[in-house]
Order: structure tokens, then C-alpha cells, then sequence
């Protein structure tokens, strides 16, 4: 039995008389298993639901606590997405979820049903041909390790998306949620800026 | 300008596609049939003995497979760090492991496990440890001493005196257990018009690179294969080996791509051989994903320093003596070098004419150190900046001249015993810097605008910056493709790529026809150096340079026997072995392949030099009779210290009310010799001047010594830079000028490009406070603060790991 | 203290009506744990530094969402988002200020799902506290970060009794200038709390950041006009740009006729358990020009009653200079 | 339901956290208890004519004791208040009253023990074999303490000792007019502290709620008039007290 319910219980309880207070603590007991009998009633969320992941629909079986980044990488073999902290502290992990930009690992799959995710591997053409922000990224040589890469990719797939002609401080701006620890954000900037060129 | 078709030249390393789509597979992207997922429990307490663990609860959990503990491993011996242990000497130190059905099986299971741990006495600044009657970072002692007598653990003692003296900024006066020195000292600092003497802090730091080192690991009749994060690739294998208690031949590492390493991941880690011992034992394959916590507990940080430094002048800036004293903040088990290294750079950056360095490296009960991009090298550089600038002030020199007047050059002899180096140009390097940032003009400017300050700052990084002794191998298979193999890591630099254009280079043939063999050990790599150290430019621009040369005598000696003539008749281009003077007469490359499988012997592999490594030995017997071999040990003139040097430009605007700054401008110079990959330098250049900002005022390293308990367990406390913490943009430039002692003249850059990036910044910072120097990296905004409003600074004289 | 960092098992609810989020509330009292952006949520639970058994996640209720413009100002509720609010025209024209703190928040990907409910009821940073030790804000006996070689400097100046945690949030200290009044819901209705009233300090509430009683939803802001369209004033020091929490901030509303400060509302965050108000330099600061001088006179004020600790100092001269900065403007 | 609560501390090891407050349920409901049954037996036993307070008076407490008395009694339900209410959710800035009110507290109880020590007879307090016998034997007569009063001395003097020593180490780890908070003491020695804080308030609530309804029934209103007033009436003496164990006057 939780400690503040009982808490609160027996205040009030106190007040009108100890005999009552005697009696709520069974009371607030009972209550509070009646109360996980209702979860029937009343249920959480389903567990199998669909995604549209990559403008593909998907039947996943996906636990109530499960974060986004979780489900691609451990459900769907989506691994182009990369935890690096599990923390929304380095943006390794963005992703577009109706073309804004995410932290996967902070944010529970249940929460985007219905709505349309967008990842790394859902950039390039059919034909294969890589987006004007992947290319622009080959061309400026940005990625050095490349763990943060595909989350550079989405923020700045996000922010063209936006804002298909930022000006450099506004792109500095909007890739400021992704961290690198190889200090490649010049390249990154370069590749965004003559992404936007290309595109427009 | 050199003509070379492809050293100077950019091109689109094959991985680089695998980064921007998603498809490049990094260590915890790959599965196996049967994998299990496992956990570690790291130990809550700073030092302490296992008494008893409880693990029957968790054992019994749904989806538990298995258990691994200490008493499942071999015994490691100390200083070298366990697997697991039953002697914590940290706070996150790995004491069980828990395999189970997926992640949060495993981890319901470590929520289970109770582990009974009697606590011992532990110490977070060295300082405490070196006073008498401090507590040791380890039963076995405080500091770990390697002699030629014997090294071992040993316990050493300052007296509460000559604790206090260090700390009030006099010079040490305690044991020191090592020691180097040249020239007259005395007679230097006699002969000095200026001497500046001043102690000294440099917090040590994580490396978190983006990739924590997870690892994979199974077993196949015999043989180990892991999947794991490295920054180098053969060279992996001799201490995965002896981890796994196997011969090297018996073990795989795959590693396609690695996210980071900058130091940590250089040769293998306990971390990475623990899966393959579970697996062993659970029979299945074993992946350990390391959380970004465990990364920051397992995953070493940079050394720190306190120290106390004293530097001579002569009138004309020339230094003299310099005095260097330098106490490690080791770790629980490290065996140090920081501290000498950093002698050593000084020996060089500013080539004193007398010089002594003293040091002892301290255990503590803080998170593993081990080498970080620049280790030693890097932190000394921060001092030294400030210290030269305060120099030139007194002697009214400007503060480009003073470093120019003690730049390094081609006869500068370096390190204790004052051997030569290979090349040097930093006063070229400093004059192409100075042109680039217009430093005249920046350093005259109006410095004082409301609460805002100018403030402009030089900076200069070393590195040796390569080696010998390391194989090449490439091979020419009948299909016409020319084979690299490359067995130096794959960390993001892209030079095991463009240390392959060597071969590239001297084979003439197009590059399209190239294919980088690389990414496992099954891939018959032959025998590389580790990439760290900026080593791999220099080093395997000769490694594969020589066995491209083997394989072009080769061609010619086949089509010698075949076509008629000497071997010096012939010559190579477009993929073709011709006669000289008779272009008709010529071979292909394929066909000389083809024919190379036919002759047999050295041709194809059948037989090596035997100087070749064991790893060399292994991959060419394996590849033999698939195509014409050329491989061959780098045994090229290698005379003196390879230095990687490199200069930096910074102007900051600091706030003197919020203690924050903007840095406003900045310019790194290379000096490595021939460019070999113009945008990869680039890229090295950059990323080195945003781990100097880090190191300069942001990256934090904060332990509770009361607690023995760490702040900076993540992203957010540790402070590593970001975009809107650094410049949108760098400038770079580079020298160009060929080593001598390197087949194209190209020398490594990646950690100088740092070294001189948080010099820059500690000099202008100390600039725009007129002078004031802190003497401590981090500068961080509550310190500018503090000393603008003539407070006092919180932490105590020497205080290290307090921010 | 085992390190985590997985999902432990939790139930998770999306209610669309408040009433079922009230009862679930009620049902699960302590163990019931309220979702919003859930930036300041998940870290928790991986650590398993504190265990619901259930999430209940208001996104889904419309109500709680959206900016209205009312009779005096305008209410914003609970769930919109940092982004929605910095992007928002009226809030940018009346309010910059608040505009202005949300866009200081943490990251971009953070702001975009960040709502300003969560912004002012998440949990402070102390370092101590979010490793999972059990000190007086977790239930426990002691302050870890108050203690002789305690390393305290990101803690608090003002307000500390037996914990010296700061509140961590941009927008708080934006509101209680702005003097908005929080709507609360509980079964038993509505409440309304005035901004000042609605953060709590640990000599009330050690193991709460704010006087939301057990079982009540914040629903809503509510702006009011007062302070509509006058001189703002918001700046935030932090070691990094991004993602880092203010060291120290400040917030400041002027009512200013010619050159002359009428009334003026100065706030100012990570100094102490909840936005502190600068009382001393509000009732000083009517009557004054907008001077040089007076920025200096009302800046020797701003410190006043503040407890330094062993590494917090600094944090006086810039609070100090922050007042000096909102006059100057 | 536990007697402690407990946490696992910062080496990862189990500590107590200090007594389990939902002992507070059972304290009160059994004080409760108790009493109800105890004024339902006296209800139904015949009771003897009360003795009138009027006619010649005896004194019965010295202004001094009394004052000390009362005293306590505030300070006591001072700290039972500020100490009891935040724990069960009724939110106040409660510690710096409560730190006070227990120095006043303790600064009394030192005064009331030296007192005792010196210039009273300690034996006025001291349970006897022969009290023992009094609730049994009607013949027997108390001299100026009852044993059941005795008794509640006895405990008030243990559990106020204890309850003041525990709160003395907590006041030392608070920030005060005199000194800065030393934090220093470890977590299992303070969990202790809390635990014996914890458990001697419950029961001091149990014996304080019997201590109000004795001396609220009316046959015993007379000694809280004395407590008050200081005396009791000759009859009420001759009635309730063996005068040659207890002879007003002589002895304070």
C-alpha cells in the first residue's frame, strides 16, 4: 500500500475520529488492490500495435515502458540508429517523427502510433540514390567516426525540411541538439549548407 | 606542389557512404544465431574487498542464462585491469556479469544481485595519497615503479611539509621516481634575463567517445570471434590473445567501423575480451552493450596533472633551462608516461637549451587513465602558452617572436638524450598561421569594448608522430583488381584508406581498380601499427610503400622471365608492366597475376621474407596462390623523433561579467609533412581544435572525495563541446613540406591539432585578463568570474578532479 | 548504485480526458508518475533511481493543450510544447520573455517535445540526488552535496534548509516574473496557485519542487496582461550552450514611462530551491531612471542574504551582473 | 508492518533509514483503544463518593514544578506537532520551531533534573516494592505519588532522555545561528539516531494521550487543578493519600 495514499488517508481519517481511522486502513488497502482489479476495466495501452515507420506499416509487439530507439534497433533490426547515451543528452538517435526531429531513446514507441517516423534508412531513393544531405555530407568528408552521422543526417534532413534555405547560423542552430564527439561540426555545417544549395 | 596522382589528392573513402546511410555496421549492430545479451554490476564504492555476492535471486529470474564472476577468469595481475574483480579499486569498476534473454532481463537480474563489499580506504587527488599517513589507491601501494631492477608496486610518502610547499606553489622537494634530464640547469637559469616559475593543474577528463565499447563474441571449433570497438585492427589481436588465453591465430576481431576511440580503444580492453570468456562459458554468443555510464567507469580518461614548472629566458626570448616537475593523477591502474611525454614536448615546442623533468605518477580511486589524444603532450601545451606569452611581456618581445626564436627546425635536438629529428618547420608553420590570422592587426586592435575583451592567443601542439618496423601487403589478383590490405584501424580518420593510396601511388594503377582489404582479421591483414599515437600516416606510407615496391620488382622480374630482358628494362604504368623504349612489349597487371600463380614461390605467396610478422606470415599463406603477393617489413631509413607539429590562432571576445567567451576567430596550421588527404587533414585539424576548446574551459572531471563518487557519469556533466560552443567555422592551413625519411614525405597530425588548439585558448584567455594567468585547465566561466571580481577561487591551491 | 539504463516494467495509461487521468492519479497516488514531454522521465527510470508502476500520459488530452488568449492575458496549457510557445506570435509579442526562457531550454530535439508543464514541475539537477543516493530530497537523512567536501557548485545561494538543490527551470523564473497563476486540477476541482506560491522550497516540501498536492494536475498556465508588451530582460549563464542548466538566470519585467522604472519584477534561477525573487532590487528599482548608476546600486542589492557555499560563490557576482545586464537591457 | 524503514546507503549496502511512521496508525488507534475500554470498566463499576474540594487546603506542587510542568507540556506538543504533521502531509516550514521549541524543551528538562537532584526528594519518585502492592491492596494508601503516577514519570523521563539525546545529534546536522551543519556523521550511525528519535516520539504519543484522559477523568480532575493551582483540598488528601507516607508542608 502506497505510504502518502495511507498517509493522506489517515489524516482525514484523524480528523473525524480514530475509530474511522482504524477502519480506513483496511479501507485504503482494499482500494487500492480494487483498483488494480479495475486495470481490466479500464486497460492500459494495447501491446501489439502499428508503426509506419519509413512509410512502411509495421505489427510490432511493443512493451508499455519501450523507447522508440529500442523498438527499430531491437524489434525491427532498424540498427542504423545509434544510442549513444540512452539520455536525450548527445542526439546520436534523432529521427524524424512527423518530419521533426526526436530523440528516439526518449521517446516511448506507444507514443507514435499514428504517426509517421522517419529514420536513416529511409532516405535513400528507391534507386538507391543517396539524399542531397547524405550526399552533401559524402562530398564535404563530415563524418569522422560516424556513430553520430545518421542523427547529424536527420537533424539536418529535419531542418531542410523546415527550412529549406538556412542561413549557416540558423542550420548551426537547429543541429545544435547532436553532439560529435570528433569535432567534425564545421564539415557537418559545410554539408548542410551545400545541401540546401542542391536541393533548391 | 608535388604531382603525385593521388598523395595531396581527396577522395571518397569506401566507408564513408556505410556512415551517412545507416548501413555501417558498428560493434553492437551485429547479431548471432542464439545471442544473449549481457550486464555488468559495477562496484558503488571507490576501493573495497568483496565479502560475499547474492546472486541466487537473480539466478532464478525468467530469461536468466547465466552469471559470470571474477572466480570464472583468470587472475589478472595488477596494474593490468581485470575483467572483472573482487577488489574494487573505483566507483563503476565491473564486478559480475549477467547474461539473460534480452537487456532488461539482464537488468531486472543486476537490480537483484546484492553484493557485499568492505569498504577500504581510497583517495581521489593524488596529493592526498602522497601525503604521510594518506590512504594508497591500492593494498599493493600508490605508485606503480617500471625499472630496469624490477618494477612493482611501491608506497610513496611526501611529509605534510612538503605537501603544503607544493601546494603553496614552491618547488617540490618530495621523492620524485622519475627523472630526466640534459644540459647545465643551473648555469641556464643563471644565464636568464626572465624566469618564470609557476605550479600547475590539468584535470584529467573522459574520452567518451560516441560509441561505447560494447562488444560481441562467439566461439567456432576452437576459434574466437569478436565483435568489438577498436582503433586499430592487427594490432589488436596479440593482447586479445593472451586475454583470451589462445594463440593469436585462434582469434578474429571484427571491427568495420569503430565510433571514436581517441586513445581508450588502442589495443584491446578487458571489456572486450569479458563476452568472449561468457560465451565460453554459456556456450552461445554473448553480446555486453556498454551503457554510456559504464562507458564513462571502463572507458579511461585523460591523466591529470599537478605540477610545478620553472623557465628561464634570455633577452632575446631564447629559453634557457626549464624546470619541470609533474605529480600524475593516474587512476587506479595505470603505469603513467603522461608526465614524461609532456618533457618531452617541451623539449621539442620550445627546444630549451637545459632542461630537467621530474615526476611521480599516483594511483587514485578515480575512473582507469590511459593514453587521450596528445597524453601528456596536450596538457603541457596549455601551461606552456601562457607562460611564454608572460615571458615576451617582460622582455617586450612580441609573442609571435618569442616562439619563433625557439621554434623547432630540422637540426633541433630533442628529449633526454638529445637525438635528432627527422624534420621540422614550426617557425613556417607560425609565419603561414600569423599570415592567415593577420596576427599583426589582431593583436594591435582595441581590445576593450563595455564588459566585453579582445583576447588573442598562440598556440602550438607535438606529437611524435610515427614509426617503423610495421608490414605491407597488397595483392594483384587476376581479375585485374589491385588488393590493399589494410590492418591498421578504422577510427574515422580515414588514413587506413589513404595510407593505402601509397601503394596506389607507386603501382600506377587507378584508383577504381583498388580494393581496401579490411574491417576483420579474417581478411588476411598483415602486421600494422595501432592508429594512435598519430602514427599511421607516417607509418604505413612507408609499410605500404614497401610492399607496393616489393610487387612492382616483382612484375618486373616476371616479365623479365617471360617477355626476355633484364628486370631493369622494364617499368610500370596504367596497370601495365612494359619494356622500356618497346611499349609493345608489356604485361597487365592480370596477366602478370595470372603468371604469378604459375611461377609460385615468392610470386604468389608460397614463401615470405622471413622477417615478416607471424600475423604478415599468416595472411599471405592464406591469400598464396590467389594472385601476385607483394608484401615486405618497413626496414627504410628511420633516423630520430618524427614530430607532428602544429600551430593555432585563436581571438575570443570574453565577457568579464558572465565569465563565458566567444571565439571569434581561429586558424590551425598543420606541420606533417606532405599532405597525403587534403580534407582529412581537414578534418583532423578541426576536430582537434574543438577537443582543445573542450579541454580549455569545458570538459569537466568532478569526483566527491568524501564519497570517492564521480559527477560526470554522462554527457551533460562531462561538458563535451557543442556546436554553439565552438566556431561555425575553422580555418586550416598546412605547411607541405616533405620528411625526408617518409617515401612521400607525409608525417601524423591528430593529436598536435589539438595540442595547440587548447594552448591557443589558455593564451588568449590569459590575454584578455591582462595577463592573468590561471595556471589550470579547465578555465572555466566561475573562474574568470572569481578572479574578475578579485574573489578568491573555490578550490584549494593544486585541488585536481574539482570541476 | 549498480549502473542501469534500460526500461525497467512499467504500466503506461493515454488517457484523453482529464478525468480519467485524475482517477488513475488517485488510483495510483505515489506510484502514478505523469508524462509530458518526458525529457526529465525516462532517465529516472532507466536509473532506477525512483520506481512507479505507472505512467500516465497527458499528451493525449486535448485540453491540456494549446495557447488561448483570455479576457486579461492569455493561458497556455500544460502539454504545449517549448517549441509551440517560442514559436508562437502572441506569446512573442506580449511575453518575449517567456518566449525568450523556453528557448534556452535544454536542445532543439528537446524543446521540440519538451511542454511547459514538465519545464516547471521537473526535478532538480543536484548531481547527488539524481545518482540515486538517498539524501533528505529522496527520503533519506543527509545532504551529500552540503557536506565538508561536498561539491556543491552548481547548488543553491538562497532559501536551503538541509538541501541546497536549485530549480532547474528556464520558464519558471519567466512566469513567477510575469506573476501568472497556475490552474491545478484534482478531483476535488480547481485551484488556482499564484507562480511564486507554486514552487516549494525544502523547508516546506524536501522531497518536491513544487505545492501540487498529491493527486493534482497542473492543467494550465495563466498570463496575465500587467506585464504585457513591457521592458523584458532574460539571459542564461551556463557552462555549455546547449543542454546545460542555467548556473545562474535571470527574468525581468520593467514597467518603464520615459525613462523611469514604474514597477519591476526581477526573478532569477539556479540560486535557489525555487525562482528567486530579488524583492530587495524590485522596491528599489521604482522611481529609479534607467542608468548606468541605477544598475549598479540595484546590482549591490541582488546578493543580499545569500549563503555561499565551499564552490558556489562566483554565483553572487553574477547574479550581480545578470541585474546589472536586465537594467542596462 | 515494520518497526524501521529501511535504504540501501551509498556503498550499496542495506542501513536503516529511521522508524517506520506507519507505526503511528497502530500507536494511535491501541492509545485509543485503551482508554475506551478503560472508561468503559469505570463506567460500569460503581464509583465511591467524590471528595469535595472544598474546606482546608494542602500544598500539592510548588509554583516552580508547576511551571516546569506546563512548560514541558507545551514544548511537547510543540514538537509533536511540527515533527509529526509534515511526516503525515500536512506541509510547513516546520524545523526551525522545531529545533527551538526542543532546546526550550531540553533547557527545562536539564533546570527540572538538577532541581530534583539537589533540592527534592528524589524518593518521592521512587518505586517501591510496597507500590507495587497498592493497585491490589485497598488498605494501601500512596503517599504523594501514586504508583501509576510514578510509572508515568518514569516512562516520560526515559523516553524525553532519549528523544532529546537523538534530537541533540540531529540538531547538529542542521545549519544553525551557531554553527554550520558538520554532514559528517555516517549514514548507518544516523539511521540509528532516527530510529531511536522515531520510536520514542510514538510512544511518548501513546503515554501522553493516556497522561491527558488520567488527568482529564473526573475523579483525578483534582490533581490537574493542583497542577494548575498548586493545592488540594484536605479531603481529597485524607481520601486518595496515606498522610504518613505524605505529610504536606513538611516535605515540598
Amino acid at each position: 500500500m502506497n505510504p502518502r495514499l495511507s498517509r493522506r488517508r489517515f489524516l482525514k481519517a484523524v480528523i473525524a475520529s480514530s475509530v474511522a481511522a482504524a477502519s480506513s486502513a483496511g479501507l485504503a488497502g482494499a482500494y487500492a488492490r480494487q483498483a488494480h482489479a479495475q486495470d481490466g476495466v479500464r486497460p492500459a495501452v494495447e501491446r501489439l500495435i502499428s508503426l509506419n515507420i519509413n512509410g512502411r506499416t509495421r505489427r510490432v509487439d511493443v512493451l508499455p515502458q519501450e523507447t522508440l530507439a529500442y523498438t527499430l534497433r531491437y524489434k525491427l533490426g532498424l540498427t542504423g540508429t545509434k544510442i549513444g547515451c540512452n539520455r536525450g543528452e548527445c542526439g546520436a538517435c534523432t529521427l524524424l517523427i512527423d518530419d521533426v526531429p526526436n530523440y528516439s531513446c526518449s521517446t516511448l514507441t506507444h507514443s507514435v502510433k499514428s504517426r509517421s517516423v522517419l529514420t536513416v534508412e529511409g532516405l535513400q531513393s528507391v534507386t538507391g540514390e543517396l539524399h542531397p544531405v547524405q550526399q552533401a555530407f559524402v562530398d564535404e568528408l563530415a563524418p569522422q567516426c560516424g556513430f553520430c552521422t545518421p542523427g547529424q543526417v536527420m537533424a539536418a534532413v529535419g531542418l531542410l525540411r523546415a527550412n529549406p534555405r538556412p542561413t549557416r547560423e540558423e542550420a548551426r542552430q537547429a543541429m545544435s541538439g547532436n553532439l560529435c564527439r570528433c569535432g567534425a561540426y564545421d564539415h557537418y555545417l559545410n554539408g548542410v549548407m551545400r545541401a540546401a544549395e542542391v536541393s533548391s | 606542389m608535388n604531382d603525385y596522382r593521388y598523395i595531396g589528392k581527396d577522395f571518397v573513402p569506401p566507408d564513408i557512404v556505410g556512415k551517412v546511410t545507416g548501413k555501417a555496421k558498428y560493434a553492437e549492430d551485429f547479431r548471432a544465431d542464439g545471442m544473449v545479451f549481457a550486464r555488468v554490476y559495477t562496484s558503488p564504492m571507490a576501493h573495497g574487498r568483496v565479502t560475499r555476492i547474492d546472486s541466487s535471486a537473480a539466478a532464478e529470474m525468467d530469461g536468466v542464462i547465466g552469471i559470470l564472476t571474477a572466480d570464472d577468469l583468470p587472475p589478472v595481475e595488477a596494474p593490468n585491469a581485470p575483467m572483472l574483480t573482487n577488489t574494487p579499486v573505483y566507483v563503476g569498476e565491473p564486478i559480475l556479469a549477467v547474461a539473460a534473454i534480452d537487456e532488461k532481463a539482464a537488468e531486472d537480474a543486476i537490480a537483484r544481485i546484492r553484493v557485499h563489499i568492505e569498504p577500504l580506504p581510497f583517495a581521489v587527488d593524488p596529493l592526498d595519497s602522497l601525503v604521510e599517513g594518506g590512504p594508497d589507491a591500492r593494498e599493493e601501494g600508490n605508485v606503480y615503479v617500471r625499472s630496469r631492477e624490477g618494477s612493482g608496486f611501491r608506497s610513496v610518502k611526501w611529509t605534510r611539509e612538503q605537501i603544503d610547499e607544493f601546494r603553496a606553489g614552491k618547488e617540490p622537494t618530495g621523492e620524485s621516481v622519475d627523472e630526466w634530464s640534459y644540459g647545465d640547469l643551473e648555469r641556464g637559469f643563471a644565464d636568464a634575463t626572465v624566469i618564470i616559475e609557476e605550479p600547475f593543474v590539468t584535470n584529467g577528463y573522459a574520452h567518451m567517445s560516441m560509441e561505447p565499447r560494447t562488444s560481441m563474441a562467439y566461439w567456432e571449433n576452437g576459434t574466437c570471434f569478436v565483435y568489438g570497438s577498436a582503433q586499430s585492427q592487427s594490432f589488436m589481436i596479440p593482447g586479445l590473445a593472451s586475454m583470451l588465453n589462445v594463440e593469436q591465430k585462434n582469434v578474429i576481431l571484427v571491427s568495420e567501423h569503430t565510433g571514436g576511440g581517441f586513445g581508450s580503444k588502442i589495443a584491446a580492453y578487458p571489456m572486450m575480451a569479458l563476452p568472449a570468456w561468457f560465451s565460453k562459458k554459456l556456450g552461445r554468443p554473448v553480446q555486453l552493450r556498454i551503457t554510456r555510464e559504464q562507458e564513462y567507469y571502463v572507458g579511461s580518461a585523460r591523466v591529470g596533472f599537478q605540477g610545478w614548472i620553472k623557465v628561464g629566458f634570455a633577452a632575446d626570448g631564447r629559453v634557457t633551462a626549464t624546470d619541470l616537475f609533474i605529480v600524475e593523477d593516474l587512476g587506479p591502474n595505470a603505469t603513467g608516461g603522461d608526465g614524461s611525454s609532456a618533457g618531452d614536448a617541451v623539449s621539442i615546442v620550445y627546444d630549451p637549451e637545459s632542461m630537467r623533468y621530474r615526476g611521480v605518477p599516483v594511483l587514485t580511486n578515480t575512473t582507469p587513465r590511459g593514453a587521450q589524444r596528445g597524453p601528456g603532450q596536450n596538457q603541457i601545451a596549455a601551461i606552456m602558452a601562457p607562460i611564454m606569452d608572460k615571458a615576451a611581456r617582460e622582455l617586450n618581445i612580441d609573442r609571435l617572436e618569442i616562439r619563433k626564436v625557439n621554434a623547432a627546425h630540422n637540426a633541433t635536438t630533442v628529449e633526454a638524450d638529445q637525438g635528432p629529428i627527422t624534420s621540422a618547420y614550426m617557425k613556417e608553420a607560425l609565419d603561414m598561421g600569423a599570415k592567415m590570422f593577420n596576427w599583426e592587426a589582431k593583436r594591435d586592435q582595441p581590445r576593450r569594448n563595455g564588459n566585453k575583451v579582445i583576447g588573442v592567443g598562440i598556440g602550438q601542439g607535438y606529437h611524435s608522430a610515427g614509426s617503423d618496423g610495421f608490414d605491407g601487403l597488397v595483392r594483384i589478383t587476376p581479375d585485374g583488381k589491385i588488393h590493399l590490405h589494410s590492418g591498421v584501424g578504422n577510427l574515422g580518420t580515414y588514413s587506413y584508406a589513404s595510407t593505402t593510396r601509397s601503394a596506389a601511388e607507386v603501382l600506377k594503377c587507378d584508383w577504381n581498380n583498388c580494393v581496401i582489404e579490411r574491417g576483420s582479421t579474417a581478411a588476411h591483414l598483415p602486421w600494422s601499427s595501432y592508429q594512435a599515437g598519430s602514427n599511421t600516416t607516417f607509418t604505413h606510407s612507408r609499410a605500404n610503400f614497401v610492399a607496393a615496391t616489393d610487387a612492382v620488382n616483382k612484375m618486373k622480374e616476371i616479365a623479365a622471365t617471360t617477355l626476355g630482358g633484364a628486370v631493369t628494362d622494364y617499368d610500370v604504368a596504367d596497370e601495365r608492366v612494359f619494356r622500356i623504349g618497346s611499349p609493345t612489349q608489356y604485361m597487365t597487371y592480370a596477366a602478370v597475376a595470372q603468371r604469378a600463380i604459375e611461377l609460385g614461390g615468392a610470386y604468389s605467396g608460397q614463401t615470405w621474407p622471413d622477417d615478416i610478422h607471424e600475423i604478415t606470415q599468416r595472411a599471405v599463406q592464406n591469400i598464396a596462390g590467389t594472385g601476385l603477393i607483394g608484401v615486405g617489413k618497413d626496414t627504410l631509413r628511420l633516423e630520430g623523433v618524427v614530430p607532428g607539429l602544429a600551430v593555432a590562432f585563436a581571438e575570443i571576445q570574453l565577457d568579464l561579467e558572465t565569465g563565458k567567451y566567444d571565439i571569434l576567430d581561429y586558424v590551425g596550421i598543420a606541420e606533417c609533412g606532405t599532405v597525403v588527404h587534403p580534407q582529412g587533414l581537414a578534418a583532423q585539424m578541426k576536430g582537434g581544435a574543438v577537443w582543445g576548446m573542450g579541454m580549455a574551459s569545458l570538459e569537466r572531471h568532478v569526483y566527491d572525495p568524501q564519497n570517492g563518487l564521480p559527477a560526470n557519469i554522462g554527457y551533460h556533466q562531462c561538458g563535451i563541446p557543442t556546436y554553439l560552443d565552438t566556431p561555425s567555422e575553422i580555418r586550416t592551413g598546412a605547411v607541405d613540406l616533405p620528411d625526408p625519411q617518409s617515401p612521400f614525405g607525409a608525417r601524423g597530425i591528430g593529436e598536435p591539432a589539438m595540442g595547440c588548439s587548447v594552448a591557443a585558448m589558455t593564451a588568449a584567455i590569459a590575454d584578455a585578463l591582462d595577463g592573468h594567468i590561471f595556471s589550470r585547465t579547465p578555465i572555466s566561466a566561475d573562474m574568470i568570474v572569481n578572479h574578475v571580481n578579485g574573489r578568491p577561487q573555490s578550490f584549494k591551491p593544486l585541488q585536481i578532479n574539482n570541476f | 548504485m549498480a549502473s542501469h539504463d534500460v526500461m525497467p516494467d512499467i504500466e503506461l495509461y493515454q488517457p484523453v480526458e482529464l478525468s480519467d487521468a485524475l482517477d488513475l492519479l488517485e488510483r495510483y497516488g505515489d506510484d502514478g508518475w505523469l508524462l509530458g514531454g518526458g525529457q526529465d522521465t525516462y532517465g529516472w527510470l532507466k536509473d532506477r533511481a525512483k520506481h512507479p508502476k505507472a505512467m500516465i500520459d497527458l499528451n493525449g488530452i486535448d485540453s491540456l493543450h494549446g495557447i488561448r488568449e483570455l479576457a486579461d492575458g492569455l493561458e497556455i496549457g500544460a502539454v504545449t510544447t517549448l517549441v509551440e510557445m517560442i514559436g508562437d506570435p502572441v506569446i512573442n509579442r506580449d511575453f518575449g520573455l517567456l518566449s525568450q526562457a523556453a528557448g534556452r531550454v535544454a536542445s532543439p530535439q528537446i524543446r521540440n517535445v519538451a511542454t511547459l508543464g514538465g519545464n516547471l514541475v521537473q526535478d532538480t539537477r543536484c548531481w547527488y540526488y539524481r545518482r540515486g543516493l538517498s539524501c533528505y530530497r529522496a527520503g533519506g537523512n543527509l545532504c551529500y552535496a552540503d557536506s565538508p567536501q561536498g561539491m556543491n557548485r552548481e547548488h543553491a545561494l538562497f532559501g536551503a534548509s538541509r538541501c541546497v538543490a536549485v530549480s532547474p527551470s528556464d520558464t519558471a523564473i519567466a512566469l513567477v516574473a510575469l506573476e501568472a497563476t497556475m490552474v491545478a486540477a484534482s478531483l476535488d476541482g480547481e485551484r488556482l496557485i499564484p507562480a511564486e506560491k507554486f514552487f516549494a522550497g525544502p523547508d516546506t516540501h524536501i522531497t518536491r519542487m513544487t505545492s501540487l498536492d498529491p493527486g493534482e494536475i497542473l492543467t494550465a498556465v495563466r498570463v496575465p496582461s500587467k506585464w504585457a508588451g513591457q521592458r523584458f530582460y532574460f539571459e542564461k549563464v551556463a557552462d555549455r550552450n546547449v543542454w546545460d542548466f542555467a548556473l545562474v538566470s535571470i527574468a525581468a519585467a520593467m514597467a518603464v514611462q520615459g525613462n523611469v522604472i514604474n514597477d519591476a519584477r526581477f526573478v532569477c534561477g539556479g540560486v535557489a530551491c525555487k525562482p528567486h525573487r530579488l524583492r530587495k532590487v524590485e522596491r528599489a528599482a521604482v522611481g529609479m531612471t534607467l542608468s548606468e548608476e541605477s544598475a549598479d546600486t540595484l546590482a549591490l542589492l541582488a546578493s543580499e542574504g545569500a549563503k555561499p557555499l565551499t564552490y558556489n560563490q562566483f554565483k553572487l557576482p553574477l547574479m550581480e551582473n545578470l541585474v546589472r545586464r536586465a537594467v542596462r537591457g | 508492518m515494520d518497526v524501521a524503514t529501511y535504504k540501501e546507503d551509498i556503498w550499496g549496502r542495506e542501513v536503516i533509514l529511521g522508524a517506520s511512521w506507519d507505526l503511528l496508525w497502530l500507536v494511535v488507534v491501541s492509545a485509543f483503544v485503551v482508554i475506551a475500554l478503560h472508561a468503559v470498566i469505570l463506567a460500569v463499576r460503581r464509583r465511591a463518593a467524590r471528595p469535595s474540594s472544598a474546606g482546608p487546603r494542602v500544598p500539592r506542587h510548588s509554583a516552580v514544578d508547576r511551571i516546569f510542568h506546563w512548560i514541558m507540556a507545551v514544548t511537547v506538543i510543540v514538537l509533536l506537532i511540527t515533527g509529526v504533521f509534515p511526516i503525515i502531509g500536512l506541509e510547513f516550514s516546520w524545523l526551525t520551531i522545531h529545533w527551538i521549541a526542543g532546546l526550550v524543551l531540553t533547557a527545562s528538562v536539564v533546570f527540572h533534573i538538577v532541581r530534583s537532584l539537589f533540592w527534592q526528594d528524589l524518593k518521592a519518585m521512587w518505586i517501591s516494592a510496597r507500590d507495587l502492592k497498592e493497585p491490589f491492596d485497598a488498605t494501601l494508601k500512596p503517599g504523594k505519588y501514586s504508583v501509576a503516577q510514578k510509572s508515568m514519570h518514569a516512562a516520560v523521563t526515559v523516553l524525553v532522555l532519549l528523544v532529546i539525546g537523538s534530537g541533540l545529534v540531529m540538531f547538529a546536522m542542521i545549519d544553525t545561528p551557531w554553527w554550520e551543519r558538520s554532514n559528517s556523521i555516517a549514514e548507518s550511525t544516523l539511521g540509528w539516531v532516527f530510529l531511536i528519535h522515531g520510536l520514542s516520539t510514538l510512544a511518548l504519543i501513546a503515554l501522553i494521550a493516556l497522561h491527558i484522559y488520567f488527568g482529564l477523568r473526573p475523579e483525578k480532575l483534582f490533581y490537574t487543578r493542583s497542577m494548575i493551582k498548586g493545592w488540594i483540598s484536605k479531603e481529597e488528601l485524607e481520601a486518595n493519600h496515606d498522610p504518613e507516607r505524605w505529610a504536606p508542608g513538611k516535605s515540598s
